[in-house]
């Protein structure tokens, strides 16, 4: 029962996505790229570096790295905290 | 002060990050100064938060900017601006959503004080809940899809981490790797969906894509994807058996946050809907999911709570069926928007006040039965008894949140589930009769929790017992505070709070996205 | 050689192969390798929405002359994705480890404490 | 699986090798704004060499060399830096990157439009950033394989 209805999950998933591959856009022609051809003009101007994509990173969507940097922050915590020695009283 | 204004929103972020990144480091100096540190803070954000609400509410429906990294923010093109950086996108939602969190991150943070006093490892547990903090503010408040992604992984892996943080329960460790497994797959749902729309569009900013959105076949995957990463993320069943583990695993003050971080999932749920795909679907056909996925909630949350021996899971089921609430009013309004009745938009006011009066009262009851369970030394209710006599005020507190929860008047739960009945009544009454039900199963199942642990005999759980030290009370006392306030004047902070926030998704799609390219 | 979407396809097979493990498979570990796989796959995913055909990389040190540049956001997404990745399963498998100290099992069927 | 570590063909090999490992790593990070790479691959590449000592010698290896309190430390100063470098710019807007094209003498020139050589100094607050978050998930990512390994077997001892 609980196989048979985890199978019908998968199978409507993979038809999904599927269904997703065969429309999206072509391989290797993105549309719409201006966002990108942005910055692939004006990294070099504004903020001084050659390497676009760390221009990006950095500067652009610096707030994303950010958040990425708590992301792994959390995780050691986390896993400190896991790891860590409980006192007597709480075993 | 209009700097500060200005720099609100980062603030609300960048603060609970300092002090998270900090805590592990300031705590060596002693319990003392870390805790007036991170007191300092979360009054700090709760106070930021409000300046944020008020400042926006003011504005009477134009969404607050916020752009990092300054300079110009958008380069002129045919037809409009883009945005290049990663923008803040405030309106009466988004505030209104940071209000709830600030409320939580305070209270939560206080009774963490005491809660956590005899416990190991209350750097880390500080560390973890600013950081769940900062997330949960991040996803409400930015109006960027790979900035929510970011934020939505960040709650995730602090949330984790806290279910947890009790290493000496199995039960625990059980919930912790449920939690994450589900939170990862919904993480990843997200970011799926968000690569569909960058493939189309070429940009990340929702109010970008929601002026370029098509409505094509890719569109709406994507929006199947995150529809179901999204409710996953809130706890909705059928994708809910990750919720009652988390909530009933995690540290009680962390119930609460974790409830709130569920909320911000269903507004990024809601901000999806009405802001980036809105008039581009079929609303009705969504409303209708939204309304099927609400009954189903409500339903296995009360039925399933009825059957709870542990307190703390009891609660949990509680809070999972409340979530069914909000989807309930805001999908009532989403079915009916393309019609724009009057009743659409009352439902969604009381979907969206039900979200502010759950977090207080689901709070209380998290802080009360962690009270309980502290004091007594078990979560078994049947072991439990008596306890009323020793801890009256904790008891009386339950009782309050409890009534609150189930909808009875003069409570704020009464309020908002009003405004939520009286809607869907119109829309078929049918929804009407299970959302009232439910309430009343929901009543009977905690007025038998609270005969089973505070009335009867005193047991043996309830011979040394004594209600908890003021710095456990005074956080509980402000939420009763919250909810009498709110039960007392419902129709002032409807007008003033609610009104603005459900009119932000009913009708502020235009609003939002001209706010950033400029109409 | 024109290859078409075949990227996509192989991007979505490895989330179809991930989301398998995930459903049917009964070990912990196992579970994490399925959602590593699936990550791998969104990975993928993402970062070949970047190319452009014939695009080189996009990074002005030593570049060639006047040749269009592949996109660069998916890559800083894809860079922040990865890293997110490593968090999650570091976590999860921590979970898995202190799961196995618990339990002494790693099967899901004999991992339920938590039921109703 | 005993904490013994390897061979003594690995461990020769590691002892030649992993100072180089170290020193990639740092390149990496240092030209994060030239080439590819950056923070956090430099970093990656690092505590990959902290993963092969451990591989190579074992967790008792290790014992003595690497102090798991300073590694938390220096994580929380990279992290906490990254974000004070951000806050320096919030006279315009929080991570406003105000060194670069300043001309000031740290990394404050400007780069020549199109393909070049390459200009060290250059990018303003991203070398910086690229610092910090190096610090910071070098020594993050090195912890958490340090704390799994010694948490793991001590649970093969017990």
């Amino acid at each position: 029962m609980r196989k048979a209805l985890l199978l019908v999950i998968f199978l409507f998933v993979s038809a999904f996505l599927l269904l997703g591959v065969a429309d999206m856009r072509s391989f290797g022609e993105p549309q719409i790229a201006d966002m990108d051809d942005y910055y692939v003009a004006h990294a070099q101007g504004e903020v001084a570096v050659n390497n676009v994509v760390t221009a990006v990173v950095f500067d652009y969507r610096g707030f994303d790295t950010l958040g990425e940097a708590t992301v792994l922050f959390a995780a050691v915590v986390g896993i400190l905290a896991l790891f860590r020695k409980p006192r007597k009283e709480e075993r | 002060m209009t700097a500060l204004t200005t720099h609100a929103p980062i603030l609300l972020i960048a603060l609970p990050l300092l002090g998270a990144f900090a805590t592990p480091l300031v705590g060596k100096l002693g319990r003392g100064v870390r805790n007036t540190l991170i007191g300092l803070i979360v009054l700090a954000v709760a106070g930021l938060a409000a300046l944020l609400a008020v400042d926006v509410f003011a504005a009477s429906g134009v969404p607050t900017i916020y752009e990092l990294g300054g300079g110009t923010f958008t380069f002129p093109l045919s037809g409009g601006q883009v945005p290049i950086r990663i923008l803040f996108e405030v309106d009466g939602m988004s505030a209104f959503m940071g209000l709830i969190a600030a409320l939580i991150a305070l209270t939560g943070a206080f009774f963490s004080f005491s809660y956590w006093k005899e416990r190991s490892g209350g750097n880390l547990y500080f560390s973890l809940f600013l950081m769940l903090t900062a997330g949960i503010f991040g996803m409400v408040l930015t109006g960027d899809m790979f900035n929510f992604f970011v934020f939505l992984e960040i709650t995730s892996i602090a949330a984790a981490s806290l279910v947890g943080f009790r290493i000496w329960r199995k039960q625990s460790q059980e919930a912790g790797f449920k939690v994450m497994a589900m939170y990862t797959l919904s993480g990843l749902f997200v970011l799926l969906a968000i690569g569909l729309l960058y493939g189309q569009y070429g940009h990340l900013n929702i109010a970008t894509l929601a002026n370029s959105i098509q409505g094509s076949l890719t569109d709406m995957i994507a929006l199947g994807l995150l529809l179901t990463g999204l409710a996953m993320k809130a706890g909705a069943v059928p994708m809910h058996m990750w919720a009652p583990d988390a909530y009933g695993e995690a540290p009680a003050p962390m119930s609460a946050v974790l409830v709130a971080n569920s909320q911000a999932s269903l507004y990024g749920l809601f901000r999806i809907l009405f802001t980036l795909f809105g008039v581009t679907i079929s609303t009705g056909t969504m409303g209708w999911i939204l309304i099927v996925l609400a009954l189903l909630t409500i339903f296995v949350g009360v039925t399933m709570a009825l059957i709870q021996s542990d307190l703390k899971r009891l609660v949990a089921f509680g809070a999972v069926s409340q979530i069914g609430y909000m989807l309930l009013g805001v999908g009532v309004g989403l079915a009916v928007m393309a019609a724009r009745p009057e009743y659409g938009l009352v439902a969604m006011q009381g979907g969206i006040f039900h979200m502010l009066n759950d977090a207080a009262c689901v709070g209380l009851l998290f802080f009360a039965s962690g009270a309980v369970i502290q004091a007594a030394g078990t979560r078994d209710l049947n072991q439990m008894g008596g306890l009323g006599h020793q801890m009256k005020w904790t008891s009386i507190f339950f009782a309050i949140g409890a009534v609150a929860l189930a909808g009875v008047p003069p409570f704020n739960g009464f309020a908002s589930k009003f405004l939520i009945y009286e809607a869907s009544f119109k829309l078929s009454p049918f929804l009407a009769v299970i959302a009232v039900l439910s309430s009343i199963m929901l009543l009977a199942v905690f007025v038998k929790a609270f005969q089973a642990a505070f009335l009867g005999p005193r047991s043996n759980a309830s011979a040394h017992v004594s209600d908890p030290s003021p710095g456990m009370m005074l956080p509980m006392v402000a939420l009763v505070l919250v909810i009498i306030v709110f039960g007392l004047f419902p129709g002032f902070f409807v007008d003033h709070i609610v009104t603005p926030a459900a009119k932000a998704l009913w009708d502020g799609r235009d609003a939002y996205i001209n706010a950033v390219l400029g109409g | 050689m024109n290859i078409g979407n075949l990227p996509f396809v192989v991007a979505a097979l490895l989330v179809l192969f991930g989301l398998y493990t995930f459903l049917f498979k009964r070990n912990l570990i196992k579970l994490v390798i399925g959602i590593t796989l699936i990550e791998t796959g969104v990975n993928l995913f993402l970062v070949t929405l970047g190319y452009r055909t014939n695009g080189i990389s996009p990074i002005y040190t030593f570049a060639p002359e006047a040749q269009k540049m592949v996109l660069p956001t998916p890559q800083a997404l894809t860079l922040t994705s990865i890293v997110i990745g490593l968090a999650t399963t570091a976590l999860l498998l921590s979970f898995a480890v202190f799961i196995h100290r618990h339990y002494g099992t790693l099967d899901v069927r004999k991992v339920k404490e938590l039921k109703g | 699986m005993k904490n013994e570590g390897m061979t003594v063909i690995v461990r020769t090999v590691t002892r030649f090798v992993y100072g180089m490992i170290i020193l990639f790593g740092f390149y990496v990070i240092m030209h994060g704004h030239l080439t590819p790479g950056g923070g956090f691959q430099g970093g990656a590449v690092v505590a990959s060499a902290f993963a092969l000592l451990l591989v190579a010698f074992g967790s008792s290896g290790l014992k003595g060399h690497v102090n798991l309190h300073w590694l938390q430390s220096i994580e929380e100063v990279g992290a906490l830096s990254f974000l004070a470098l951000a806050f320096l710019g919030i006279g315009t807007a929080f991570f406003y990157n105000l060194l670069a094209n300043s001309g000031g003498f740290l990394f404050g020139a400007s780069v020549p439009a199109g393909p070049n050589a390459g200009v060290f100094a250059a990018g303003g607050l991203v070398p910086l950033m690229n610092w910090a978050v190096g610090l910071k998930v070098m020594t993050g990512i090195s912890a958490v394989v340090i704390i799994m390994l010694i948490g793991s077997s001590k649970e093969e001892t017990e």
